[in-house]
């Protein structure tokens, strides 16, 4: 995936002032930035979910023109949101599979769901003790828990996590760490937007830093340590 | 001190009891007014007025079924009392003119879906608020069916189109049935198919429908067009019960419905609707209507008891789902 | 000739007041003048703010068919100071400065329409019956109707009501009010109906209950269902005015009153009382 | 590469015209509406006309404006019309009875505010749908007014109460007057006060204004006492103009009302409100009705011509803010 | 703060099984457990949002029963809520003051309140360039620093805060472990949420651990290190 010059204005507010990128098959770029860098912004231009003021985004040579999020997601770019999008009066199965759901002609086959959702949440080692339970009674976690199980389990070629550890526990954390690990050895591409500094190094190829709209900085791993990243983000010594 | 204990699971039964306490408490009001009635009129449960009763609900119910999908888009629609009207006038006009009765009904239909794709188009792909689309449909649809009938009503010729409302089949109104099996339908697609599914997840969150790839602005088109088809059904069935089209007809019906599904305990923030209650809901408002002319209630106190009734089920209900659901969840 | 007019109207929706509007047509088409119509549908807010557009507009004469009697003396009254002369039509305007009233006195004919019922009561039924009226209580006339009506009929003893249910005027409303008044009484003989949708409800609760061969129908308007429910017998005997002709004398009234002459402060105009002997005067009508 | 730079604020012009962009568009409407009647009949721009456009807005601007209050809370109140037909008689009967035009009309508005409070209660504290609880009074209501007048229209006698509908000052006609001014005090209340504030609070987020120690429930009800004042304020200038009183006044007028707030730019979500918008919606709404019988159109195609008008004003409305604000912000 | 035998359910579910909580003036406690432990339905109820089936709450000494939120906040307990419970249609400094607005008599001294939300954003450090903003177009780190000032701003006795720091970034974090640092100097009681436990050991004096609806553990900081509080959270070793 290659993307250009993106641009993105809501009303005075510039929030993307020109973003390149270019992301490889089975490796996880790190996407960090000060609050308000724009790097909701950029990955949900990633996702379809809003369209560029200008610039391209190219997927394997091709250029193309997402006219939104369903497109995406048929190109197998996935995505986290920062605020989860769950349907609140719907189940957890339900959610899980939100508009992939298992039908047998044009009915549900609620029991396939609900096995299947039992079957991804294991997987995470999410513990949800009823699948059947609506999503607007579980807590900040396990809401969280869902919108990552919901992401990965459909093979997405892209996935886009913004700050998918933010509500988790410890173990949780380790758990969808271990699952970028594991996506990345399939060859899926992951951006992993996130303020816990030390887990990019865990998981990251390439770290990406973003400032008031632009990207200022791209590092390997290996070129790099905590500390520049800290001073990358907050833009010290650079002005 | 460190005793790790899992939660116990709780009972199922007041999960149950939770999930469900709309539709109960609106079946326990519906139990409690039957049983008023009957206590103080014989003549209530009568096989002859329980019929009469269920030929009296089904426009009601057959657009309030409609009406449960768009209000659980979180939706609304306004225009279903135009569109009898406009319907009605439209399908004596032909009749008159001498135009097959099947013909009129497939035909009327797809007025209704049309009018409703119309209507749904604006709400779905322009952003207008629905409450506002289908306020101006109310004012326009009811002009064009005034324009076409010159303010007559319509006398529609004797034949077999009046069985559409009068008819019978094994001792059950033709319009009864027809709303059953509306219902029927309307249950069975809410909650076991995929498009109900869809239609959920636009009324809880219509952004994160979209974002998951939920096509979500033909679900929302789509609930006008059923809404419009009801509406035309229920058309078919008054036309045909008044042997007669008027531009007049169905005034005010909008309100009814909606109050019909809003009893049963849809919610009007969308995301959340049931079937079975506003059939019950609908029910609910005939068997008042039919209840207090049986009990000989000066006709100048049944709008004032009709909306009491109304606020009181609602309370009840209300009241009942606090007691049932989380005891003083909120302070 | 070339003067301009206005019908204020109650509403569209029924033929009663559609016919007045096609009368005045007829009439201005015949004199050459032109006719504005501004339908108020229901709303004596809307007529009083008719009033004052066409005033603004200076039109040449207003013909009102009201929705409030009173409620529309303070328009009518501007009106006449500003020199335009006002006709009322069908509903009747208290004392004022309107030119002329051209209607049906609502109460004298619910009286008229009454006699007419205990005389047939007495001569076909035993002259003593059960009797339910569907209504529109919120009808100013149609009340008016049931106040003269019941008058009568309970000063000649020959019936005992069962009640008034609130047919609202709309058709669908009043046949259901009907249906249940019906099945709540199954012995009711006979069932009085004030109104347009009121009758035509009734009508078709009688069918729809299987109850036209014994109970007995009486009422107000005729339209398409009412005269088939005459010929089928069910129905007895139906107070017709003169919509289009009232319609038509009104803007004769103005064209006369605009022409520099003057009329008389009450034109009548005739009642009929339509039975199964008469009703085919009026089929071509109501085709 | 390490290009550190702030980004640039951008033009202030800009977001006004975004966040205006609702009240921006219904006013372009508006004039649009009046350039085209005045271009068909010149009546339409004289002095006497544009009074009396004035005198015809002022009872659904007075009820529009606490109706914006009430949407602004995220509610409705669809029993205006209903309260406007009970004060409206029972200002009759109690003047016809002889009592004072100024003790009435304070009893009046005492009614108004105590039947407000009474739907308000029921909405804030039982937490019953607003939709359901002004249902029932839409119903109940003018079922009460129905039975004080038997139906039939009381004449008010001639005296000062008349004037509150008929009088001028400085040549402007007191309803007009009336309505600017309340006007004027919603708009300053909704927008300089800390009230105006909590209403804004509890619509945008009730449980966050009950988190930070807002009265949320105080502050829902009040808006239905508010509701009611103003409904029988109007009622009170309905009353003096026609001279009478009427269970029969006001039918449907909430939904002209709810159309003007909602034209306006108001939102039906609750949370965000324009007082201004709402004094164009309704103006638009009488320039209309107004302009249409000026223009002549065939009263059979006035209510198509208003319907379309409607949902063209609206569809425009749309559209123009698309473009004015982040052009393609969604997909 | 003395808190005793909380208990609360949401239908089936037994969100709390009786919690016991001592507080005191000037120390930060911090409180961990899983996800779904109930940490946010506890402190929902020492800020009076959620009504308990049973327990006790006594302040200095005397017990109070809230009837909601604002008596809560009357007694100065602050909170923010891992929803954040922002207005969005309203603008930056209207939700800083929300509920507690300047005012001159009946009116709005908004001039005052905008000048003073500058003044707030300006101590924790937080860069939101427009105090006239909606908060609907604030990114998801600006939301919450706004809630967190919101809560600060007031002088509280007693300040909740649930997961504050989950969508900030590094300097955003650091400002906020100063201020707790700086609030618990004044005397204010604080209850930290957290999932990063690095930070609990910057400013806490005791932990609380949860699990499952209830404290299984209780350790002063000098007690204890990260190992022992993980250990601690998953349960492990101790069934
Ligand atoms: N829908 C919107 N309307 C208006 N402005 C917006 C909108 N979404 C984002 N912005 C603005 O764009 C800028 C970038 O926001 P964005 O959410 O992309 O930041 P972020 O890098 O994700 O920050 P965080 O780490 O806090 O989540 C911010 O200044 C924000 O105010
Ligand atoms: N309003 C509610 N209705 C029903 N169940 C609820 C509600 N709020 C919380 N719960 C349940 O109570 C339990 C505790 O939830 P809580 O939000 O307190 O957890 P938490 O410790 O804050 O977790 P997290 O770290 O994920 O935020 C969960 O099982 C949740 O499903
Ligand atoms: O006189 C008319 C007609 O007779 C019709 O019944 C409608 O109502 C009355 O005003
Ligand atoms: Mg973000
Ligand atoms: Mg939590």
């Amino acid at each position: 995936m290659r993307v250009r010059g993106i641009r993105k204005s809501f009303g005075s507010i510039e929030a993307l002032r020109g973003v390149d990128l270019d992301l490889w098959p089975g490796e996880c770029l790190g996407l960090v930035g000060d609050n308000a860098a724009g790097k909701s912004t950029f990955t949900k231009i990633l996702a379809g979910t809003y369209l560029p003021d200008a610039g391209t985004i190219e997927l394997d040579g091709k250029e193309i023109a997402y006219s939104g999020p369903a497109e995406a997601r048929g190109y197998g770019v996935e995505m986290v949101y920062q605020d989860l999008s769950l349907c609140d009066t719907i189940d957890v199965a339900g959610n899980l599979y939100l508009g992939r759901e298992i039908s047998k002609g044009p009915f549900l086959d609620k029991a396939a769901m609900q096995r299947g959702a039992h079957e991804m949440l294991r997987k995470l080692e999410i513990r949800i003790p009823n699948t059947a339970l609506k999503v607007a009674q579980l807590s900040g976690g396990q809401r969280q828990s869902i919108a990552i199980a919901r992401s990965a389990a459909f093979d997405p070629n892209v996935l886009i996590l913004d700050e998918p550890t933010s509500a988790l526990a410890v173990a949780e954390v380790e758990a969808v760490l271990a699952l970028i690990n594991r996506l990345k050895a399939k060859g899926v591409a992951v951006v992993l937007i996130t303020h816990r500094l030390q887990d990019l190094f865990r998981v990251c190829d390439r770290i990406a830093v973003m400032y008031e709209g632009t990207k200022v900085a791209e590092r390997a791993i290996a070129e790099t340590n905590l500390e520049d990243i800290v001073r990358l983000i907050v833009g010290e010594g650079h002005r | 001190m460190t005793l790790y204990t899992e939660r116990q699971s709780g009972s199922r039964l007041r999960d149950f009891f939770e999930s469900h306490a709309h539709v109960l408490s609106i079946a326990v009001f519906l139990i409690a007014c039957c049983a008023l009635f009957t206590s103080i009129n014989d003549v209530f449960l009568s096989p002859g007025n329980l019929l009469n009763l269920l030929r009296q609900a089904a426009p009601t119910l057959i657009v309030a079924v409609a009406m449960t999908f768009v209000i659980t888009t979180g939706g609304i629609d306004l225009s279903v009392g135009s569109i009898i009207a406009l319907v009605n006038a439209s399908a004596a006009l032909l009749l008159r003119a001498g135009w097959d009765w099947p013909v009129v009904s497939v035909l009327m239909l797809m007025l209704g879906a049309v009018i409703g794709l119309f209507q749904g188009y604006f709400v779905a792909y322009q952003r207008i608020p629905a409450f506002i689309v289908t306020l101006a449909g109310l004012s326009a649809i009811r002009g064009i069916a005034l324009v076409l009938t010159g303010g007559f009503s319509i006398l529609i010729p004797p034949g077999l189109f009046l069985s559409i409302g009068r008819g019978t089949l094994f001792g059950i109104p033709s319009p009864a049935l027809m709303g059953l099996a509306v219902a029927l339908i309307g249950f069975i697609v809410l909650n076991f198919t995929v498009y109900g599914r869809h239609v959920c997840a636009v009324g809880a969150n219509a952004e994160a429908a979209r974002r998951v790839g939920i096509p979500a602005r033909r679900v929302v088109a789509s609930v006008y067009v059923w809404s419009g088809v009801a509406a035309a059904l229920a058309a078919l069935v008054v036309a045909a019960r008044l042997g007669s089209g008027s531009s007049n007809a169905a005034v005010g019906t909008e309100l009814d419905v909606i109050a019909a599904v809003v009893l049963g305990g849809t919610s009007l923030m969308g995301g959340r609707g049931t079937i079975v209650g506003t059939v019950m809901g609908a029910l609910t408002i005939s068997v008042i209507s039919n209840g207090l002319i049986l009990s000989k209630i000066d006709a100048f106190y049944t709008q004032i008891v009709t909306g009491a009734i109304i606020l009181i089920a609602i309370w009840v209900n209300t009241r009942i789902f606090d007691q049932v659901g989380s005891v003083r969840r909120k302070s | 000739a070339g003067k301009t007019f206005a019908l204020i109207q109650y509403n569209q929706q029924v033929s009663f007041f559609t016919d007045i509007t096609r009368g005045a047509q007829e009439a201005a088409k015949a004199s050459g003048d032109e006719l504005l119509v501004f339908d108020a549908n229901n709303s004596a807010q809307a007529q009083d703010s008719a009033f004052d557009t066409y005033i603004q507009q200076k039109v040449d004469g207003i013909i009102i068919v009201s929705v409030d009697q009173n409620g529309v003396m303070p328009a009518v009254r501007t009106a006449s100071e500003a020199g335009i002369p006002v006709v009322a039509v069908d509903g009747v305007l208290p004392e004022g400065p309107q030119k002329a009233q051209i209607s049906v006195d609502s109460y004298t004919a619910g009286k008229l329409i009454g006699e007419f019922y205990v005389d047939y009561v007495k001569k076909n039924m035993g002259g003593k019956v059960t009797l339910g009226s569907v209504g529109a209580l919120n009808s100013d006339l149609q009340n008016l109707r049931q106040k003269g009506f019941d008058e009568v009929v309970n000063a000649a003893g020959v019936a005992t009501s069962v009640g008034v249910v609130d047919g609202r005027n709309i058709q669908d409303q009043a046949l259901a009010a009907a249906e249940n008044l019906l099945t709540g009484n199954p012995d009711l003989q006979t069932l009085y109906a004030t109104g347009e949708p009121a009758l035509v409800g009734a009508v078709a609760a009688a069918e729809s209950q299987g109850r036209t061969d014994k109970i007995k129908l009486f009422g107000w308007d005729l339209s398409a269902q009412a005269i088939a429910a005459i010929d089928q017998g069910f129905l007895v005997g139906v107070v017709q005015q003169d919509p289009f002709l009232e319609g038509k004398k009104a803007v004769e009234a103005l064209v006369t009153l605009a022409g520099g002459g003057s009329v008389e402060k009450e034109i009548k105009v005739p009642v009929t009382i339509v039975t199964k002997e008469n009703v085919d005067a009026f089929r071509a009508q109501f085709k």
